[in-house]
């Protein structure tokens, strides 16, 4: 299955993911990181795991796991 | 069926740089062609001084920081010690193309199959925001308070259409990464690039339009917005040396 | 057997055979033929030569180089050694290696041709910006050159500095016998890029800067202590005792030879490295030497100052004179050492410390 | 010890005669030193070199107070004619040295019309090596035989023994012309 991964304590909140993303999935959120900034986070039902976000973000936040069958499901919020 | 996109070894951690700075994106765009092309395992960056130094510390591989401005010549000495390891000069615009012009022209001009990657956001970003030699016509910065004058600084200078035009080198283009795109173009650049110097067809180079949030004094979209309208018209996208033509 | 060779012929084919695998230079004379040499020498090998832009370009080709773990070298003068500092100090920062040769010509700024000794300071001190130092080796006659080579990269690595090869206008220039050493295979330094990352070199913003530099200072104690060189004569009886470097080093000793002959009692210590500065030779030195009298081929008598604090270092209870004879440039003469000396003894000549 | 300023015109081949002078003494178990002039002086139409040999070290090669100058011209004899050894000897060239201005008296003055000299024996290029021979015969340190011998085993050394005829041609002019 599909999976998106968003590494949040990298996110320094620039806003290229949301503004690029065309599924309006990508949103902040309302808990600030330690560095200080409301990180990007991933509306589930409405990622379709295309990739934008992953293309635009210059701060390596996003990863993109594809796999063969099954329907994109579980989001993975890691905070490495 | 997603296609899965992983940020590669060598870059996976986190950077310094400021908020939607253009950087990070061009350096996953070189991490990810050095692993298609199997050479993240065999690269060495000699890094500019200013913010591309700052990927020093976001870089898992060799990598010096060289003085300002001579990464051009440091990369000629490593390419000769060590012909097949891939050679990426990473540097700024103020860096490459202001202090180290002499160092960066020298390089091209003897088609050292190295590759130069200048990052081009029309300032000395890390100072501060002082007018570099690619500072546009009129641009505010804290050293031309009152917009680049070009009758008393000269023009901006266009470096990969003078290496193209003047030069026997392999390849010469520019991109920018205001987006998706346009990114992916710049990507297509960049592997050109490195696949020149793989290839050992000698000296290439990309130059990437490249936003400066900070020091232009605007948010991100509106420093994308900024490249789109005001420095693509100056700064021309596309090959400008293709690899075919040779 | 010894042959007629070109004091800069010599030093280049030494450093080949020292293992040097990338030369890059600039012209300038009267170090040129240096390259000239190398630019054909080199590449018969396999090795890597590049005449640069600049020389400037050359030191940081060098540093490019020595980041891939070879032996590297450049060679210039004065102003072009001047071009070479922020790369000198560079390359100390991140201790890199290599070898810079120094044949050196009198003057400033543009300076003129003339054999001299006048950038005794810059590279003794380090001409950039920081808290570095460079071995100095300063060789008085063509052999000593060449035996001297692979040593200065052997310090240099030892070490992880630079090491300053500072030679003279007058030696890179003129002919004599000479007996080359032996190859040594080329080696690729342990901390060389392989572009693997194999050795975990970190980036100049994760380092500790006060920590490196109490470490960088410890390394330069080590220096001090172990690495000087010279060589002394008749200095435990002497009433006077010269010191001098290199060519001028070389004439000063056949001089002080005669004056022994004629009864005077002087010694002579000649620095091979200067630095680190030869503070052990005056240890040996009689306890009531009547003073120390530089001879320099420079204007302003510049060892003067290291010999007044190694007489300090060593005579702590008592006050040396230390005088300086500079003869500003090309080899003093006979006359010249003879008339200077005969001042300092009638209390003619004053002092400098 | 022994010094020797070798002085003329850039072409003369006055620092190849000085080489062969140390070669010679090499050979002949000195040790020896050769110091040019060089660098932009190099381009004003001057040359000049000083050798010194001696059965132990050199102290100081450069140029102090020579046994012998050879003068190949005018501007030569005219610029170094007073720096020569009081008694010591100066070899000029005469077929460009006329002498005029030279007042010493206390030095042994020999001539040697070796551009002619060199043509007549067919060898137009051996001007300084019929000077070379004449040194040595004038200082006297080494043997006519053991000069040549050192000379030619210069040229060998360098694979020029192709010229060696020539050059041994000129070498016995030279030591008989003194």
């Amino acid at each position: 299955m599909d999976r998106i991964i968003v590494t949040q304590s990298r996110c320094k909140q620039c806003g290229l993911c949301v503004a690029h993303c065309k599924q309006e999935a990508l949103s902040f959120s309302a808990v600030f990181t330690e560095a200080g900034y409301r990180p990007v986070q991933v509306d589930d039902a409405k990622c379709i795991k295309c990739g934008i976000c992953y293309l635009v973000c210059p701060d390596r936040v996003f990863t993109i796991i594809g796999a063969p069958g099954g329907k994109a499901s579980a989001k993975q919020s890691a905070s490495a | 069926m997603a296609v899965s996109r992983k940020v590669p070894a060598i870059i996976d951690r986190e950077t310094s740089f400021c908020p939607g700075c253009g950087h990070g994106i061009v350096i996953r765009l070189i991490a990810e062609c050095l692993e298609e092309l199997g050479q993240d395992n065999n690269v060495i960056f000699p890094l500019g001084v200013g913010c591309s130094s700052l990927l020093g510390g976001g870089l898992v591989t060799d990598r010096l920081h060289c003085p300002h401005g001579r990464a051009s010549a440091v990369a000629t000495g490593m390419k000769r010690c060590e012909p097949d390891v891939t050679i990426v000069a990473y540097q700024g615009d103020g860096d490459a193309y202001s202090i180290g012009i002499a160092e960066t022209l020298n390089a091209a001009y003897r088609n050292e199959n190295i590759t130069m990657i200048a990052i081009n956001n029309t300032n000395f970003g890390m100072t501060g925001g002082q007018m570099s030699w690619t500072t546009m016509p009129g641009q505010k910065t804290t050293t031309s308070p009152k917009g680049r004058d070009c009758a008393v600084t000269g023009n901006p200078i266009r470096f990969p259409e003078l290496v193209a035009s003047q030069f026997d080198v392999a390849y010469a283009a520019r991109g920018a990464v205001t987006s998706p795109k346009r990114i992916a173009t710049v990507k297509k650049y960049i592997k050109n690039a490195l696949a020149a110097q793989v290839n050992k067809e000698g000296y290439s180079t990309v130059e990437v339009l490249s936003p400066c949030p900070t020091n232009w004094g605007l948010d991100v979209l509106g420093a994308m917005k900024r490249i789109e309208e005001e420095i693509i018209p100056y700064y021309p996208l596309g090959e400008f040396k293709k690899r075919e033509e040779r | 057997m010894a042959e007629m060779m070109k004091g800069n012929v010599a030093i280049a084919e030494a450093a080949v055979r020292a293992g040097v695998r990338f030369y890059a230079g600039y012209p300038i004379t009267p170090s040129s033929e240096i390259m000239e040499y190398l630019a054909k020498r080199l590449p018969e090998l396999g090795r890597q030569f590049i005449q640069s832009e600049s020389e400037l370009a050359a030191i940081n080709m060098v540093m490019g180089a020595a980041a891939c773990g070879v032996r590297a070298l450049t060679a210039s003068s004065g102003p072009g050694i001047s071009l070479k500092q922020e790369g000198i100090s560079v390359l100390s920062d991140e201790e890199l290696t290599c070898v810079v040769v120094n044949v050196v010509r009198y003057g400033n700024g543009l300076g003129t041709l003339f054999s001299s000794q006048c950038d005794y300071f810059r590279e003794t001190r380090g001409g950039g910006n920081g808290d570095y130092r460079c071995i100095v080796l300063c060789p008085s006659s063509i052999q000593e050159a060449v035996d001297l080579m692979l040593t200065a990269y052997e310090l240099a690595e030892k070490y992880r500095v630079v090491t300053v090869f500072m030679t003279e206008g007058a030696l890179g220039q003129m002919m004599e016998p000479c007996e080359l050493p032996d190859f040594v295979e080329p080696p690729k330094l342990p901390w060389g890029f392989d572009g693997k990352y194999s050795y975990k070199k970190i980036g100049i913003f994760d380092r500790d800067s006060m920590q490196e530099a109490e470490q960088l200072n410890r390394k330069y104690e080590t220096i001090r202590a172990e690495e000087q060189r010279w060589e002394s004569e008749n200095v435990q009886d002497a009433d006077y005792v010269f010191v001098a470097y290199g060519l001028p080093g070389r004439a000063v000793k056949g001089v002080t030879r005669q004056m022994r002959a004629q009864g005077l009692k002087v010694g002579l210590i000649r620095p091979i490295t200067a630095w680190p500065f030869p503070v052990k030779a005056f240890a040996e030195v009689n306890p009531g030497v009547k003073g120390f009298i530089t001879v320099e081929a420079n204007a302003t008598g510049q060892m003067v100052d290291d010999v007044a604090l190694a007489s300090k270092t060593v005579f702590r209870d008592r006050f040396v004179p230390t005088h300086a004879l500079p003869c500003v440039y090309g080899l003093p003469s006979r006359k010249f050492i003879m008339d200077g000396f005969g001042q300092i003894v009638s209390g003619a000549r004053k002092e400098v410390y | 010890m022994r010094e020797i300023l070798f002085a003329g015109l850039g072409g003369q081949g006055v620092l190849t005669c000085g080489l062969i002078v140390a070669e010679v003494a090499l050979f002949n178990g000195r040790t020896a030193t050769w110091s040019p002039s060089y660098g932009s002086a190099m381009r004003g139409g001057a040359a000049n070199c000083t050798v010194k040999y001696s059965r132990e070290m050199v102290y100081n090669p450069s140029l102090d107070e020579p046994d012998l100058l050879l003068a190949m011209s005018e501007s030569a004899l005219a610029l170094h004619g007073h720096l020569v050894k009081k008694g010591g000897i100066v070899l000029v060239n005469s077929d460009l040295v006329g002498g005029e201005g030279f007042g010493r008296t206390d030095v042994s003055v020999h001539r040697v019309p070796c551009s002619s000299l060199a043509q007549r024996i067919g060898q137009p290029k051996g001007a300084n090596v019929i000077m070379t021979a004449a040194i040595i015969k004038l200082l006297g340190d080494f043997g006519f035989e053991d000069g040549m011998r050192g000379m030619n085993d210069m040229f060998r050394k360098k694979g020029k023994e192709r010229f060696e005829k020539g050059n041994s041609a000129a070498f016995e002019a030279g030591y008989s012309a003194v």
